[in-house]
């Protein structure tokens, strides 16, 4: 285990059994078999020195900045902070000091200088509606910074449910016309990190294996990847023997609740939804959503927003009556109608009765 | 579309449209059937006690003398996939709670694994009223393409319901979405199909009661 | 000469109501309306299951009086009815339908078949698919006046006979009487002790009655064809009569379709409720009995059973009279398997006697009343319908089984003691 | 307060409850063969393997259970390194039990180690290097 990495961490007062065990969690975090801890440390080692680190551009689009927050705020920020040492973080507009002016010259020199090489990181959705008027960086919207910035990016990462599906911006009745970075750019690999926010090692695991293998993790048919969004939630719970039981919390603070019982029927939906947070955990593995006694809303999934409601079963259906007085009013007139034309019908054969005699019951 | 999207479409969209298809076919059938009316019957009634429309509504579900021994397959099968039907559709307790939630009316459930077990005597009682149609000659000349759709129609809910609670084949999400889309399909084809005796059964046998109770003949 | 399909489907556009209808939205083709028939029971052809004898009915119903019927029908998918099929489906309507109503008695989901093939016939005799041999029944009945060809006169020379014979009076055209007595021309022809038997027990009961000289013949061969202003015309002799002579009630003969003829069907037939009393006369006669007007002596010692008329008990809601009648005549009264409401068919009922090429079929599904006959072997047969009784004549003769056949007025009739010597002494 | 005061995680802990109401899934038994296998193929093939407890659906009373049967053997290490590691032998020799804390003292990966000293343990030789470094200038300050 050699390189400049390792060497610029000795200096800091990082040993080799330190990082051996960072990368050891970060391979079981990815759920990379225990053996992959090795090969990262390994590799992450001899990452290049800081003069050829590469450039990563961070755009914010229609967003709430909660994704940024999670990421700077990672349970272990003095080592991830040495993963980003491994880059080169060339705009990011909530962590940059400069600004106006300064800020999108240090953007365009980056996209200059880098053409082709970049990673391009979008968190937030981009808002068609109004000509994209809706949310515009230095005059220009994020439809034409998007495609732009895409132009020379070597690989997209759309950071965050918003960028990856369109979120919270896109949800019924989507006003500001919300669309993914998936939507709009067709021509790069987009690694999709969903989530609201998603788990920040989720994005170290991703540049670490970029780091590590020198390519882009093995993404699922939503572009995720697939070692922290291989598995639901419900598959990795540790309710889950609960669930395979039968035994169901029925209210949040009933007897079963307070067992631990599954909380699928109050509207728990980890079984229909792929992430992390049942090995991960959040806030330094201190707890998660399901730990802390609340179902899943399944926010790394697309639409999870309008997908019937976050304390309804999976089971149970949205909202099924929607229709159902207009579908009867519909009924009933056709009824009607049909009644009427069939009692026309009926009586039109009545008065063109013609009385049979002996002779008719012959042809 | 992938089975999260599958899910959320048939409980969402998906059981919109059967439930609205559902609610305004039994309407329109309703009207279409019914409106047809009928002559009064002008002949002196005769009154017998028991001879009644509505008498005859309970008394239909009882075989005349003679007729289970000569078929005792539809009576036996009949009898046990209609109230294994029953059971399973309406004491199984996540089927209550759904309909709770919709209209806030509940009542008790039996333990899931009674209705485990009715869920499989009834698909068990259907193979084997299946298998009848299929043996007995004066069935088999009667059925037509319907009688086959209408029985898929029926066991398929039963049987993904069944392998959803169960945990077979699929994942629980794909299994749920497929039990939810075949109960969508046998609301949008029950108006439309011999499956409508669910409701007219109770107007053909008041007819027939009343029709023969004006006689005084207990039906 | 003017059958056509056009005329037959207007009148079958006429006569489909609610009920039917609700009917055929209802049959989910358990077949087990077949068990009930004896024409299948017998032969084992899934053709005769009953509703199945309805097909073409169902499927002009769908096509004229529901939305998708109606599409069906435009897009081709549903085969419009034509002469050929009806043609084919004569068999299945007349000669294997006795109009018995088992079938309506068993459906699961209460479809009331009988009440169908009835309406049904009215179609197909109006597009000129109905058999022969009803038609000529028909004919006969409305140009002379009854199906066998009986007139007045042959009616006269009974009564003479009787008069003769018995010393009692038969009041011809009496206005005011009480009963006015109605026969079926088998009972001219075939049974004279019924007009005697009539005599006696009215003489006994001291009851006021009459024949009526323009309605004397009670059969209604335009209900069998299927016909209702046929049906009509002959119900309308019969209120005619009876309206003229001002009786209270008029008595059907044992005759099942008679009764249903006049009783249930007459008022809607004629468009207006009777001003008089419809009875069969088992009926009139279970109503003496109860009111002790009708007394017996001795008893018949062989063994005998009775055979419920399918339209006098499943269909007519006669079902009790006749055996209280039969216990107070007969020491050794032994009922056959399924009596009374699921009684089987003599097969011969509905018109079906009336069909020659339907004979081969009839004694095939008599085999059914042969098994019943069988199972408690009975010295004789007793019933209480002249049809029935030509119908079981044949069969027993076919079958080579010696059992004799009665009617039960004329069984009463004879233990009625001898009134006119305790008159004269 | 600390954060492990904080009852995250709601266990039932009355002592009458049957074994479903204890927490436990009834997946641990099974991992004891695992481990089995694993020794068998130390011994026969030299090789080292590890299982990884968070890849599975494993509740804390199964944890606690598995631990329980494992046991505590002789060797007990701490490693101080970013949070807290502890590198346990079980009774089983060969079978180590290895729990990394971050700097909250939150578990942030536990592992099941087979094999005859743990890599993390060992020292490396650029790191010897190191310390052989400062060993000599020690050496030397004192001459």
């Amino acid at each position: 285990m050699q390189g400049p990495l390792i060497d610029t961490l000795a200096r800091q007062g990082v040993t080799r059994r330190t990082f051996m065990k960072y990368c050891a969690t970060l391979a079981s975090m990815m759920a990379l078999p225990p053996a992959a801890g090795r090969a990262m440390a390994e590799a992450m080692a001899a990452a290049p020195a800081a003069t050829k680190r590469p450039s990563v551009i961070w755009l914010p689009f229609q967003e709430c900045t909660g994704c940024t927050e999670s990421i700077t705020r990672s349970h272990s920020p003095s080592l991830e902070g040495l993963i980003f040492d491994a880059i080169s973080l060339d705009y990011q507009e909530t962590l940059m000091a400069a600004a106006g002016h300064q800020a999108e010259e240090a953007l365009h020199n980056a996209m200059k200088e880098n053409e082709g090489k970049y990673l391009l990181v979008i968190d937030g959705s981009i808002p068609l509606g109004l000509d994209g008027a809706y949310s515009c960086i230095g005059g220009k919207s994020n439809l034409e910074s998007l495609k732009e910035a895409a132009k020379g990016a070597a690989a997209i990462v759309a950071m965050g449910s918003c960028a990856a599906f369109g979120g919270i911006p896109k949800a019924n009745p989507n006003p500001t016309g919300a669309v993914s970075v998936s939507d709009i750019i067709k021509d790069k690999p987009i690694i999709n990190i969903p989530g609201c926010p998603p788990i920040p090692v989720v994005m170290t695991g991703v540049l670490a294996h970029f780091l590590t293998f020198g390519s882009l993790p093995e993404l699922d048919s939503k572009g995720r990847p697939k070692a922290f969004y291989g598995e639901t939630i419900h598959d990795r719970c540790y309710r889950r023997p609960f669930y395979d039981q039968g035994k169901f919390a029925k209210t949040f603070d009933d007897e079963g609740a307070r067992n631990g019982w599954c909380l699928f029927e109050l509207g728990c939906k980890g079984p229909v939804t792929y992430n992390a947070c049942a090995t991960v955990k959040w806030n330094g593995g201190t707890s998660w959503p399901v730990e802390s006694g609340h179902g899943c809303l399944g926010c790394s999934e697309p639409d999870f927003w309008d997908a019937g409601g976050f304390y309804k079963a999976l089971s149970m259906p949205a909202d099924p009556l929607k229709f159902a007085s207009t579908a009867a009013a519909v009924g009933a007139v056709a009824g009607v109608a049909i009644s009427f034309a069939n009692r026309g019908k009926k009586s039109a054969a009545k008065s063109a009765h013609e009385t049979t005699t002996l002779a008719d019951l012959e042809k | 579309m992938n089975d999260m999207q599958f899910l959320t479409w048939v409980r969402g969209t998906g059981l919109d449209i059967a439930v609205s298809i559902f609610v305004l076919g039994v309407l329109w059938r309703l009207f279409e059937i019914y409106s047809l009316g009928r002559k009064p019957d002008l002949a002196a009634p005769r009154s017998t006690p028991g001879a009644s429309g509505w008498n005859t509504v309970f008394r239909r579900s009882v075989p005349p003398p003679g007729m289970m021994k000569r078929s005792p397959v539809s009576y036996i099968g009949g009898y046990i996939f209609h109230i294994g039907l029953a059971i399973v559709v309406f004491l199984f307790a996540p089927h209550i709670l759904l309909v709770e939630n919709l209209t806030g009316l509940s009542w008790p459930g039996l333990p899931s694994q009674f209705v485990d077990l009715a869920a499989v005597v009834t698909m068990a009682a259907m193979v084997v009223v299946l298998f009848d149609r299929i043996n007995k000659p004066v069935k088999r000349y009667l059925s037509t393409f319907g009688d086959w759709f209408t029985w898929t129609l029926t066991f398929l809910p039963v049987l993904t319901g069944w392998m959803a609670v169960q945990h077979l084949v699929l994942p629980y999400t794909t299994m749920l979405a497929l039990h939810i889309l075949t109960v969508e399909l046998l609301l949008i084809f029950l108006p439309f199909t011999k499956l409508f005796h669910a409701f007219t059964v109770f107007g053909s046998r008041w007819y027939i009661g009343k029709i023969n109770g004006h006689k005084g003949v207990v039906v | 000469m003017s059958a056509s399909l056009e005329k037959g489907i207007r009148v079958l556009k006429e006569v489909i109501d609610a009920p039917m209808a609700s009917y055929f939205s209802s049959c989910v083709h358990c077949g087990l309306c077949a068990e009930a028939c004896l024409f299948y029971t017998e032969t084992g052809d899934p053709k005769y299951t009953p509703i199945h004898k309805l097909e073409p009915l169902r499927r002009l119903y769908e096509q004229e009086y529901t939305l998708l019927g109606r599409l069906g029908k435009l897009v081709g998918l549903s085969k419009p009815v034509t002469d050929d099929e009806l043609e084919e489906w004569k068999e299945l309507v007349y000669n294997s339908c006795t109009l018995c109503g088992r079938c309506s008695a068993v459906c699961p989901v209460g479809n009331d078949i009988v009440y169908m093939v009835r309406k049904f016939r009215e179609g197909m005799s109006a597009s000129g698919h109905a058999p022969e041999g009803i038609i000529g029944a028909v004919n006969r009945t409305v140009t002379i006046g009854s199906p066998m060809g009986v007139k007045l006169p042959a009616v006269k020379a009974q009564m003479k006979h009787v008069e003769e014979d018995y010393g009692l009076p038969i009041p011809l055209d009496a206005e005011g009487a009480e009963y006015m007595v109605m026969l079926s021309s088998m009972e001219i022809i075939n049974f004279p002790e019924y007009l005697a038997a009539i005599a006696k027990i009215m003489h006994q009961a001291g009851k006021t009655w009459t024949l009526c000289s323009t309605a004397f013949e009670a059969t209604n061969a335009g209900m069998q064809i299927g016909n209702s202003d046929l049906a009509k015309l002959l119900v309308m002799r019969i209120v005619d009569g009876a309206e003229k002579l001002k009786v209270k009630t008029v008595i059907s003969p044992e005759c099942g379709h008679a009764y249903s003829a006049l009783r249930w069907e007459g008022a809607n037939l004629i468009g207006r409720p009777f001003t008089f009393k419809v009875q069969h006369i088992i009926e009139v006669l279970g109503e003496f009995q109860e009111k002790g007007l009708l007394k017996t002596e001795g008893f018949e010692t062989d063994k005998l059973t009775f055979h419920d008329p399918c339209q006098l008990a499943r269909r007519g809601g006669v079902i009790n009279q006749q055996r209280n009648l039969m216990n107070m005549i007969a020491k050794d009264f032994v009922e056959m398997p399924d009596a009374g409401y699921m009684n089987w068919c003599c097969g011969g009922g509905g018109g079906a006697s009336a069909i020659e090429e339907g004979e081969e079929l009839r004694m095939e599904a008599f085999k059914k009343k042969k098994s019943q006959l069988d199972a408690v072997k009975p010295d004789r047969l007793v019933t209480a319908c002249a049809n029935c009784r030509i119908v079981l004549e044949e069969g027993l003769e076919h079958y080579q089984m010696d059992i004799p056949v009665l009617g039960l007025t004329e069984l009463i009739a004879e233990h009625i003691p001898d009134q006119t010597s305790t008159k004269g002494a | 307060m600390p954060l492990d005061a904080i009852p995250v995680v709601v266990i039932n802990t009355s002592e009458s409850t049957p074994l479903i109401d204890s927490g436990l899934s009834g997946n641990a038994p099974v991992l004891l063969r695992e481990i089995a296998e694993l020794l068998q193929r130390l011994l026969t093939s030299d090789e080292a393997s590890a299982i990884d407890l968070r890849a599975l659906p494993l509740t804390p009373a199964d944890l606690d259970w598995l631990r329980q049967a494992l046991g505590r053997g002789q060797v007990v290490a701490t490693l101080e390194a970013e949070g807290e590691s502890t590198l346990n032998e079980t009774v089983c020799p060969g079978v180590w039990w290895v729990t990394h804390h971050n700097e909250n003292g939150a578990v942030a990966s536990e592992f099941i180690e087979v094999t005859y000293v743990p890599e993390l343990l060992k020292a490396h030789p650029d790191d010897v290097r190191i310390g052989l470094e400062h060993l000599e200038l020690l050496i030397s300050d004192l001459s």
